[in-house]
């Protein structure tokens, strides 16, 4: 809890006094690295945040995007990865909290949340597998009691999270265009607080995010209470439907410091208030603690004298508790007292808005001979390698996580997890579909093209269900910043994004940094999380039932790219080489090519290509279709490649494609015409999942066999250890 | 003609049975708040799904207590329709108006997936559409979900014909696989799949027709023509 | 008056299945080194403090309250009461 | 060599809040006529069955076992173990 000497310094020179304690606190916690984002603030702007459908208005948490018919889609992320590793199912379950309550302060419906996990080696360590299952529970006893619907994620081990959890959550909402809160606020306007009590609890979390695990303060725990974020939902949303608020802001990182100094100085208003009037969970707390408490479920809401006792009647029917701490004054100053006694008065914008640094960078020096391989031993037997290789935690179903998640209430859901991207129908008649994705192994190798890669897996995966990117959402997972060369990975990630958002004019409308993501043995490998959006005028059939005969086309060069491939790190343990690649050019082709065919509705299943290779994305079909197929791996596009390079590159902007065999020479006419690289490369029937290169039988399992092992691993590695 | 959907803080399911009710089978609909009572002249009640109280101490026992359940009560013993679907219907095992508990799945988790029910009796009020042993794939989404009675009291479910529907497969553990019961006067029913999600062929990616019979008996016997 | 500490015990009757106790010891305990344990039982409790006028009356009042409150469904579970000095 | 019944009790740390004690108290109990109760408290009992030489190993044994296999998590629950004679 406390100021580098430097900001002390900073601090005292622009309010012309030795702060109080209380001022301290209050900035120490503002200008911590997660409120503050005083490394990367001046870098963000490089994301293109603007674009047709973008609407941008001030103190939103949330980016807010018109979907048409006077409807919007609200969305954002968050990571609870400090508070996970210590207690993962309430750090998970408090994330969940934390993200949808963003959502609300747009005034919006929560209607989807999304998370991406990411553990230790859940094959040797147990203390990974604690944190997991655990985690899972958290999100899944969260989400199901507020009744909104998990409808995707990832989940994903790899040794860089020893002892360490990232927990990424995102959430999406929907509304009316004219049920926007407008954050406004006069003279005079009540500010009230509502819903859980402020207690000890969580003290210092915000500062506990920004410091490595190590030296953390160990009681920053936090007890998850879904069923009063539930009922401040209900009533949160009876009053924007009654117009009772003015402007709202929930209370997340930094307490009540934060919400406060961030709502006055967003809306350029001050703010006077009064810890006694905050309704304390225990007696005695004091102010420091007060204002710096990260108890859970609370919002801050602008209102008025006249909209006051309706606002006060709907908590009522709520059961939650709403106390007036304070009004809005005019003289931009935030100004907390106990009673009369006065313990801060601060300049709202100072608090509000930390010197930004500018770290310096340097290239890692692992960097040099990373993409050098070395000779891996040859695979003897394919069959065996591969159904060993479903049931890798990575490559296996996760249908252990998304089963234990109601991502059917709301009855929104029109394709459910475990295909690609999930699909939500809105009340415009119109389809939203989201996937979240992240690769630290590829970003590892190269942060730039790594993070440009989940970018895209994003995109594809949205893209399968016949959807178009419209808006993405970012989450910057890595090191300590102070570290050159961390800091050189998230520029390099993050001018990555820009590059490809700007070339797809994709806008980002939402993001998160997460620094300091330090375990006991080094930071974690950076790690980026796209989140995309994509939007289409009407249900498109990308999943019907696959018949004798039907045909499976690949869309795409497969390229000799394994650096980072889960066969390379997880079969031959080996982490290097070159990772994939994505060519703009080639991307935007395929990806506007394949959304065309869509459309046309000559398609029976589409399905993107990406960890674990075609060899992986053509079992997911047999798998979860229950048919067997015959591939040769000579009609693949692409460089001449080894057999196993064919099997498992991950190159980006690969699709598959199944339809009817009359439907083909249609499909074929129109790749031509777009000139897009693709194979005809396997036909469907029988119960095998069979390679053939030549005459010759590289791979061949049978499908219920590979489907149960697939299916069950993770459980069974779970469960029973 | 009015259909009242009760909510409890924490219900989570109302809002979907609403628009089911509403919209898809143009009922008159109607939200009622738990502290309220049920107008006299309602010609059903539903009682939607969720985490009514957080499930705190076990689902339903604490909504069970509401002041709606007496009103609840006093319809139902008039013969008025009563459906809990879910949280509704735990919460109506242990107001004492159907049979049984539930317990938490054997799984100790919570369960999200599709499932298939066999219809075991066609003359309650939201099953007088089907034929016997006909099909309903059905998603379940719930944490205490497994149906347990003791043997005796399975007889005499058995007897008078109060099992309504049974999963095909050992879904979650529930004695004889139950899914659904009902009362000796079969005008309260309860199931734990959840019906409303399952009506539009828009979300149900297997067939939308047998779940849809769930509502069009309702319509039946409360004589609406739809 | 005095205040006492309640503590009430809910368990599973005899009979009835125990899946989490069952889990903990399968999944958990028997698949370690720990082969002394022979069964463990999951159990709930509810810690009340009351207000009453002797340890007798607390007791009674508390048995009262889980009867009608059903704060244990007898279908399945028992409680233990067990009253202590706050 | 005894048989030992252990009872485990993990419940939340002081000062860490217990939002299931505060709704059974306030939507339950208090909303009927039990004015007498002024708290509740929710936690979980694990009753194991163990085979050791005394109470004491007993005892040490199952706070072991508790910790390594993370029965509770320390951060935010503490145990009270007690034993007795089966
Ligand atoms: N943590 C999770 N929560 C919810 N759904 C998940 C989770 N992990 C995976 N899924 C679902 O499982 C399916 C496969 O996930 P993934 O392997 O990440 O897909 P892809 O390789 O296409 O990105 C997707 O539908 C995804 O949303
Ligand atoms: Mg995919």
């Amino acid at each position: 809890m406390s100021l580098e000497p430097q900001e002390l310094e900073d601090l005292t020179s622009k309010i012309g006094r030795k702060p109080t304690s209380t001022e301290l606190q209050i900035v120490a916690a503002e200008w911590s690295e997660h409120c503050s984002y005083k490394s990367s603030k001046k870098h963000l702007k490089m994301l293109p945040m603007t674009g047709p459908l973008v609407i941008s208005e001030k103190g939103y948490d949330s980016g807010v995007l018109d979907v048409g018919g006077g409807y919007v889609v609200t969305a954002h992320i968050e990571s609870h990865n400090h508070p996970s590793a210590v207690e993962p199912y309430g750090g998970a379950a408090t994330g969940v909290g934390g993200v949808i309550r963003d959502i609300l302060s747009a005034g919006t419906r929560p209607i989807a949340i999304l998370d991406g996990l990411r553990f230790g080696d859940i094959e040797k360590d147990q203390q990974a597998r604690w944190l997991f299952k655990n985690a899972v529970t958290g999100i899944a006893d969260y989400g199901n009691c507020l009744g909104i619907p998990t409808v995707g994620g990832e989940v994903e081990f790899d040794k860089c999270y020893t002892n360490y959890a990232l927990v990424d959550v995102a959430s999406v909402g929907f509304g009316k265009k004219e049920n926007l809160i407008k954050n406004h606020a006069k003279k005079g306007d009540l500010v009230v607080l509502l819903g859980g009590s402020t207690g000890r609890d969580g003290i210092g979390g915000s500062q506990f995010a920004s410091d490595s695990l190590e030296s953390e303060d160990r009681s920053a725990v936090q007890i998850p209470d879904p069923f009063i974020e539930k009922l401040i939902i209900e009533a949160v949303l009876e009053a924007r439907n009654h117009n009772l608020i003015n402007a709202m802001k929930d209370l997340g990182g930094g307490g009540l410091s934060c919400a406060v100094s961030e709502t006055a100085d967003a809306l350029s208003i001050g703010i006077e208030m009064d810890v006694d009037k905050v309704h304390t969970r225990e007696p005695g707390m004091h102010p420091d603690e007060i204002m710096v408490s990260e108890s859970q479920e609370r919002m801050l809401i602008v209102t008025d004298n006249a909209k006051l006792k309706k606002l006060q009647e709907i908590c009522k029917k709520f059961r939650i508790t709403c106390s007036v701490i304070g009004h809005v004054t005019s003289d931009n100053m935030m100004h907390v007292k106990k009673g009369k006694k006065t313990f801060a008065r601060l300049p709202t914008d100072v608090v509000a808005n930390a010197t930004l640094l500018d770290r310096p960078s340097k290239k890692p020096a692992y960097l040099a001979t990373i993409e050098r391989e070395k000779k891996l031993k040859p695979i003897s037997d394919y069959s065996k390698m591969m159904m060993k290789f479903l049931a890798s935690p990575n490559i296996a179903s996760k249908i252990w996580v998304y089963g234990q998640y109601d991502h059917e209430v709301g009855i929104r859901t029109v394709i459910k997890p475990g295909r690609d991207a999930a699909v939500l129908r809105l009340d415009n008649g119109k389809f939203l579909s989201v996937k979240i994705d992240g690769n630290p192994k590829h970003c590892y190798i190269n942060p730039r093209e790594g993070a440009i890669g989940c970018f895209e897996e994003a995109c594809r995966n949205v893209v399968c269900t016949g959807a178009k990117p419209i808006g993405m959402l970012d989450h910057l997972q890595f090191g300590n910043p102070e570290n050159p060369e961390i800091f050189w990975t998230f520029l390099e990630s993050l001018k990555g994004l820009t590059d490809f958002a700007k070339y797809f004019k994709i806008p980002c409308v939402g993001g998160k940094v997460s620094l300091y993501n330090e375990t006991p043995s080094g930071p974690i490998k950076p790690t980026p999380l796209i989140g995309v959006l994509g939007l289409a005028e009407k249900k498109h059939q990308t999943n019907t039932k696959i018949n004798t005969d039907d045909v499976l086309i690949v869309v795409g060069n497969t390229k000799n790219e394994m650096g980072g491939s889960e066969y390379f790190e997880y079969i031959h343990k080996f982490i290097g080489g070159r990772c994939p690649v994505v060519d703009f050019a080639e991307s935007k082709k395929n990806m506007d090519t394949v959304l065309d065919v869509i459309k046309k509705g000559i398609l029976k299943n589409v399905h993107d290509c990406s960890k674990g290779g075609l060899a992986v994305a053509i079992s997911e079909i047999c798998m979860v279709e229950q048919i067997g197929c015959t591939v040769s791996l000579d009609k693949v596009p692409g460089e001449k490649l080894d057999t196993d390079r064919v099997l498992f590159s991950e190159s980006h902007s690969r699709y598959l494609l199944v339809l009817e065999k009359t439907n083909l020479k249609k499909l074929e006419d129109i790749l031509k015409k777009n000139k897009i690289a693709f194979g005809v490369i396997g036909k469907f029937g029988g119960e095998q999942i069979r390679f053939d290169s030549g005459s010759k039988k590289i791979m061949d399992l049978r499908v219920d066999k590979a489907r149960k092992t697939w299916i069950n691993s993770l459980r069974e590695l779970v469960v029973h250890g | 003609m009015k259909i009242g959907v009760v909510v409890f803080p924490g219900s989570n399911c109302d809002r979907d049975m609403y628009h089911v009710l509403t919209d898809v089978f143009h009922l008159d609909t109607q939200y009622f708040w738990h502290d309220k009572g049920l107008p006299k002249n309602i010609d059903a009640v539903i009682l939607p799904g969720g985490f009514s109280y957080g499930d705190r101490l076990r689902a339903g026992v604490i909504a069970a207590h509401s002041p709606v359940i007496n009103d609840v009560r006093r319809l139902a013993a008039k013969g008025i329709p009563i459906l809990g679907v879910c949280n509704g219907f735990q919460i109506l095992v242990e107001a004492g108006l159907l049979p049984g508990v539930l317990l938490k799945n054997t799984s100790l988790n919570f369960m999200c997936e599709w499932t298939n029910l066999v219809v075991e009796n066609n003359q309650t009020p939201f099953t007088n559409q089907f034929e016997l042993g006909q099909k309903i794939p059905i998603p379940i989404a719930n944490g205490e979900g497994r149906y347990y009675v003791d043997e005796a009291t399975l007889e005499k479910l058995k007897k008078h014909n109060q099992i309504v529907f049974r999963y095909t497969d050992s879904v979650n553990g529930s004695s004889y696989n139950i899914a659904g019961v009902c009362n000796e006067d079969f005008n309260i029913v309860g199931m734990m799949p959840h019906p409303e999600r399952a009506v539009e062929s828009e979300i149900n990616p297997i067939d939308n027709k047998p779940s849809s019979l769930i509502f069009k008996s309702l319509l039946h016997t409360i004589g609406v023509e739809n | 008056m005095g205040t006492y500490d309640v503590h009430v015990t809910i368990e599973n009757k005899p009979g009835i299945s125990d899946p989490e106790g069952d889990t903990i010891l399968n999944d958990l305990i028997l698949k370690g080194t720990h082969s002394t344990i022979t069964k463990i039982k999951a159990a709930k409790m509810l810690k009340f403090t009351i207000k009453e006028k002797d340890k007798k009356t607390a007791q009674k009042k508390i048995q009262e309250i889980c009867d009608e409150l059903r704060i244990y469904n007898p279908m399945v579970s028992k409680i233990t009461i067990d009253v202590f000095d706050a």
